[in-house]
């Protein structure tokens, strides 16, 4: 049986472990993600959603608990660098992880690190770029560059060492509207090239493209499901998270008791679905 | 027990590139020297990564943010004082080795080997302003009286502080005099200034500058190692 | 109120693609050319040779394709604290013997001080352009990879050439962006009220300035290093063994005529020294 | 009608100018502030925004062009008394971690109404309220080390910081980015009561249209250093070509109504908020 792409069982984390007061970020958490998944995890600040995030590709190592990447355990100091290959993981500053001073160079970094053949490394590069559509800019210094595009740089620096996985870590919170919705359209660009996502955000807007949402609530896991089962899961509003605005409106005209189907998640789905409902009363 | 962070030599190196940043940017902006009218033309904070290199990161990194701080001084110097790479440069290289070797053999250390220390300390200055004072009976004096202020400073404060932050205080001072000793050793020794020169310029630039050192390294590493302080609260 | 606006833009680190010849180079010898050129510096005498120097420096900034306004950047916030320094050092040093023009109690204004001042400020700006030109036209890879290679004879005695390279490379990369990141800090502390406006006293207001601005920036430095680390073991980085580079050096007959001529710069200053020029 | 606290007109900025590094932030820029209004400033990246509300907490003065009022003081005038200004004017900056200038967050708190003369239980109840303010909690958080607060926690102990001088006017460069719902619940609450209690007035820089719509009394909208529109935010939220053509989305609610009624179906699209979208349409399909 092949291994699930990232394995987390029951895993538990604390911060300053060593010191007299440690502060307990996860606890007990539990979750697969399937290879070419789309998964999302959302929280309010403070749930342990970035800590689960670095716990995907072994930045961090669990207190408790067991984290397996493609069948390896991240404690594995064997697997360290073959783990976060597989899981590319892009933080939510982008300016504060540029190491280098031009498009290209930084895009490289991760290839360069895991020791990829020259030849071998341009391909990849010119591939990455064009993927994330900064080709023509890969002569820039990224601090010229947009919030959007380096954004996109960021998810091109992780490209080119061909993982499995990308964990977007709240990426899009600093992202202006269309910013935001370029960089959700390219993750599902990558998406459909085979990537598994494992998108972290606080956005309920955000989540509905996903195929399966976990809500963190205090280090556990409160809701799991699809989309659908969560945002309609009465446990919600209890966790401080808001539904989308779509899903708000339609959950309200639900109520005066308009038949409207389940799965009005996001605007485009409650648009057609009045639209239909208008023309079958009319 | 959690294995050891595999990646604590990329913190390290990452570390002393900023630290060595922050010095160039000190002396090559010049925000780091303070006018002063005095023959040495300005008191620095520049030394203050190198500094900390050495308190957080190790000597070798002390060394390193420390040559940066030379270079900058050479560099830009104006007096021929500090055109002379004997004076602007090898001094600087020991900023960091020491306040490393300094905290490394205090850091452990409790609050009776501390107090023995402040006082072993107290006796070797007050020698030497005597000493002072036999040549220049007014610079000994000064030198006497800011002595024992700051070892009875010192003291107060151990009984308020915990040992590990006095420790650091001292490593950071101790730094910093390094920096004045030494670059004023070489400056009589090159022959750019007198004795006495050399002591004025010790006290008025030596001392604040040690002071300064010691709050601003004690503030810095107990907000990022969060390392305890006796005061273990707000004030609110 | 043109205070904050100093900080924002310090040119060196930045690194600013024109591809002019100068970007062509091989880091190596851009590398060997800054240190030859600070030998250069170090061995030029009088006012004429030192003037000659910053046009030659000047004249390789418009080689470069860079606005010389842009390389001079760098020296704009040291401006007023240089300006400062110089007239108290005219005015209370005595410095090497000259043609004294004024005396009066302790003030002396001499020909040989005057000339140490401008000497050592065309030697500072001189300085600072050449490292700017360095790393406005050498991408930080091709910094570090050229130091390393250059490094690499030590490596032998077992100097961490890699690790020395990187330290540069990222210090001169984060020289601008610290650059910007203290002005933010000055205006944080303004928009909470913290400093107070002084307009007369400069040396006060600077050395006041300077320590409240040191702590945040260091503590601020100590959060960005743990941010860039982190960055960077997610992208599998283990060090300068095993690694493939992106850039390649290629050491070619441009560049040795480049060496060449910084060679000859360095023979030309110092024969220069023994002539009787002011 | 009373005077605004901030009246800026035809203020225009450039950086680093006279070299080539010059860059226009703002041209010929309008806003106006009234007392006890919500005002929003939104645009695209780059638009201009932080630039402009550096000038209403003085950080940034007119030099040659324009002029700046803000609570009745001109900020060009060497008269002008900031310190008395920057704590009637609370700004909470984009990057709030460096706001902070004490070691503990109490502490950092106190900063404010300590220069304004508070002391004992008066400073220890006003901390405990900007605090609880935020939706934090006052005991656990009053020792907590401002270096190891999360980055949201960071940005509410920088809002409780400005709250805690109670000024008369807010401004928020982008605040509650970065915060989850319920904290941006939490900021938008204390906004209202505020206004409600003491007539404070706040300028919000949002790139949350949604926001914006559910808070702002008028909205500026800056594109490119100029003020492109501005008005009442029901006025300025209903151009949603205008919006789309400098590239700013309209608020959700808004843009389903648009897509309804371009649909066929008779809506109105004067809708802001979620629940006034849910009435309209729920008027439409019952008619």
């Amino acid at each position: 049986m092949p291994h699930p792409l990232i394995a987390v069982n029951s895993l538990s984390f604390s911060y300053g472990q060593d010191g007299p007061n440690p502060i307990q970020a996860l606890n007990g958490v539990s979750l697969l993600v399937e290879r070419g998944s789309y998964t999302a995890i959302i929280g309010h600040n403070g749930s342990g959603k970035s800590t689960l995030a670095k716990c995907l590709n072994g930045l961090l190592l669990p207190s408790d608990g067991l984290v397996a990447v493609d069948g390896m355990d991240t404690c594995d100091p064997d697997h360290r660098y073959a783990v976060r290959a597989l899981v590319g993981m892009v933080f939510q500053n982008p300016d504060n992880q540029f190491v280098a001073t031009t498009v290209a160079e930084e895009a490289a970094f991760g290839a360069e690190n895991l020791g990829v053949p020259r030849p071998e490394l341009l391909s990849r590069l010119e591939q990455a770029l064009a993927d994330t559509g900064l080709s023509d800019l890969s002569e820039r210094n990224p601090s010229t560059l947009s919030a959007g595009q380096k954004a996109r740089l960021a998810i091109a620096s992780i490209l080119v060492m061909r993982p499995a996985c990308l964990v977007l870590d709240e990426s899009t919170a600093l992202l202006a509207p269309r910013a935001r919705l370029e960089l959700l359209e390219l993750v599902d660009r990558l998406h459909d090239q085979g990537l598994a996502i494992v998108l972290i955000t606080h956005q309920m807007e955000e989540v509905v493209r996903a195929e399966r949402v976990h809500v963190l609530d205090e280090g556990r896991l409160a809701i799991s499901g699809t989309p659908q089962e969560v945002l309609l899961h009465p446990a919600l509003a209890g966790l401080g998270l808001d539904l989308p605005p779509a899903a708000q409106v339609a959950a309200g005209l639900r109520q005066r008791g308009l038949n409207l189907p389940d799965d009005t998640l996001d605007s485009a789905e409650l648009v057609r679905a009045l639209l239909d409902l208008d023309e079958a009363r009319s | 027990m959690a294995p050891r962070d595999p990646d604590a030599g990329i913190r390290r190196t990452i570390t002393a590139g900023l630290l060595l940043a922050i010095t160039l940017l000190l002396t090559l902006t010049r925000i780091g020297m303070i006018p002063v009218p005095t023959p040495a033309g300005n008191a620095t904070i520049a030394h203050i990564p190198a500094i900390l290199g050495g308190i957080m990161e190790g000597p070798l990194v002390g060394l390193i943010v420390g040559l940066g701080f030379g270079f900058g001084s050479f560099m830009g110097a104006t007096l021929p004082l500090f055109k002379d790479p004997l004076v602007a440069v090898a001094p600087r290289l020991l900023i960091g080795l020491v306040s490393a070797w300094v905290y490394i053999a205090l850091r452990k250390a409790n609050r009776r080997t501390l107090t023995i220390m402040i006082g072993v300390l107290l006796l070797l200055l007050l020698a030497f302003s005597y000493q002072v004072g036999m040549t220049t009976l007014w610079l000994g004096i000064v030198a006497a009286v800011a002595t024992v202020g700051v070892c009875v400073g010192l003291l107060i404060w151990l009984g308020k502080e915990e040992p590990g932050i006095i420790a650091l205080a001292i490593a950071a001072a101790a730094g910093s005099l390094t920096n004045t000793v030494l670059v004023l050793a070489m400056a009589t020794i090159r022959g750019y200034f007198s004795a006495e020169m050399a002591w004025t310029v010790g006290l008025t630039h030596g001392i604040p500058e040690a002071i300064v050192s010691a709050v601003v390294v004690v503030a810095v590493v107990s907000a990022v190692r969060q390392i305890g302080s006796r005061q273990r609260g707000s004030s609110i | 109120m043109a205070s904050y606006d100093t900080l924002r833009h310090v040119s060196i680190g930045q690194y600013v693609p024109t591809g002019s010849l100068v970007h062509r180079l091989d880091p190596r010898s851009k590398l060997l050319w800054l240190l030859l050129g600070i030998v250069a510096l170090l061995t030029a005498r009088g006012y004429w040779v030192n003037i000659g120097l910053l046009l030659l420096i000047l004249g390789l900034v418009r080689l470069a394709r860079l606005p010389i306004r842009f390389v001079l950047a760098s020296v704009r916030p040291a401006l007023p604290i240089i300006a400062l320094l110089a007239i108290m050092q005219v005015l209370f040093y005595a410095g090497p013997p000259g043609t004294v023009w004024f005396d009066w109690g302790p003030v002396r204004i001499s020909s040989g001080g005057v000339r140490l001042m401008v000497v050592s400020l065309l030697r500072f700006v001189d300085l600072l352009c050449l490292t700017s030109l360095l790393t406005n036209t050498t991408t930080s890879g091709a910094i570090t990879q050229g130091i390393e290679s250059l490094l690499r004879p030590l490596s032998a005695l077992g100097l961490p050439g890699h690790q020395a390279a990187l330290i540069v490379s990222i210090a001169l990369r984060f020289l601008p962006i610290l650059g910007e990141q203290m002005e933010a800090i000055v205006q944080a502390q303004h928009a909470r009220g913290a400093l107070v406006e002084h307009g007369r006293w400069a040396v006060v207001a600077n050395a006041r300035r300077a320590a409240q601005l040191i702590v945040p920036l260091l503590v601020d430095a100590y959060r960005r290093a743990d941010e860039l680390v982190l960055a960077m073991r997610a992208r599998c980085y283990q060090g300068g063994a095993g690694r493939t580079y992106l850039v390649q050096l290629v050491f070619s007959g441009r560049d040795w005529l480049s060496l060449a001529a910084a060679a000859a710069l360095v023979a030309l200053t110092v024969c220069l020294r023994s002539l009787p020029i002011p | 009608m009373s005077m605004p606290l901030v009246a800026i007109r035809a203020l225009s900025h450039t950086y680093l100018a006279g070299t080539p590094l010059e860059t226009r932030a703002l041209t010929q820029v309008d806003l106006t502030v009234r007392p006890a209004e919500i005002a929003a400033l939104v645009g695209p990246g780059g638009a201009g925004k932080s630039t402009l509300s550096h000038y209403v907490n003085a950080l940034h003065r007119p030099s040659r062009t324009g002029c700046v009022s803000v609570l009745g003081q001109d900020t060009a005038s060497p008269r002008c008394d900031l310190g008395r200004l920057r704590q009637d004017v609370g700004l909470v900056l984009q990057s709030p971690h460096l706001q902070l200038l004490e070691r503990f967050v109490g502490d950092d708190i106190a900063f404010g109404p300590r220069r304004q003369g508070l002391a004992g239980d008066t400073l220890r109840e006003r901390v405990r309220w900007a605090i609880e303010a935020v939706g934090l909690d006052f005991e656990r958080f009053k020792d907590r080390r401002t270096f190891s607060l999360s980055g949201g926690e960071m940005r509410r102990v920088a809002i409780a910081g400005v709250l805690a001088t109670l000024p008369q006017l807010v401004v928020l460069d982008e605040a509650t980015t970065g915060l989850d719902p319920r904290g941006r619940r939490r900021v938008h609450a204390i906004l209202r009561e505020q206004r409600a209690s003491r007539g404070m007035a706040a300028l919000i820089i949002s790139n949350s249209m949604d926001e914006v719509a559910a808070l702002a009394d008028s909205v500026t909208v800056l594109d490119q250093g100029r003020s492109v529109l501005s008005g009442p935010t029901r006025e300025v939220m209903c151009r949603a070509k205008a919006l789309r053509e400098i590239g700013l989305a309209s608020p959700s609610a808004q843009a389903i109504c648009q897509a309804l009624s371009e649909g066929g179906l008779p809506v109105s699209t004067e809708v802001l908020t979620p629940l006034e979208a849910e009435e309209a349409i729920w008027q439409a399909m019952t008619r």
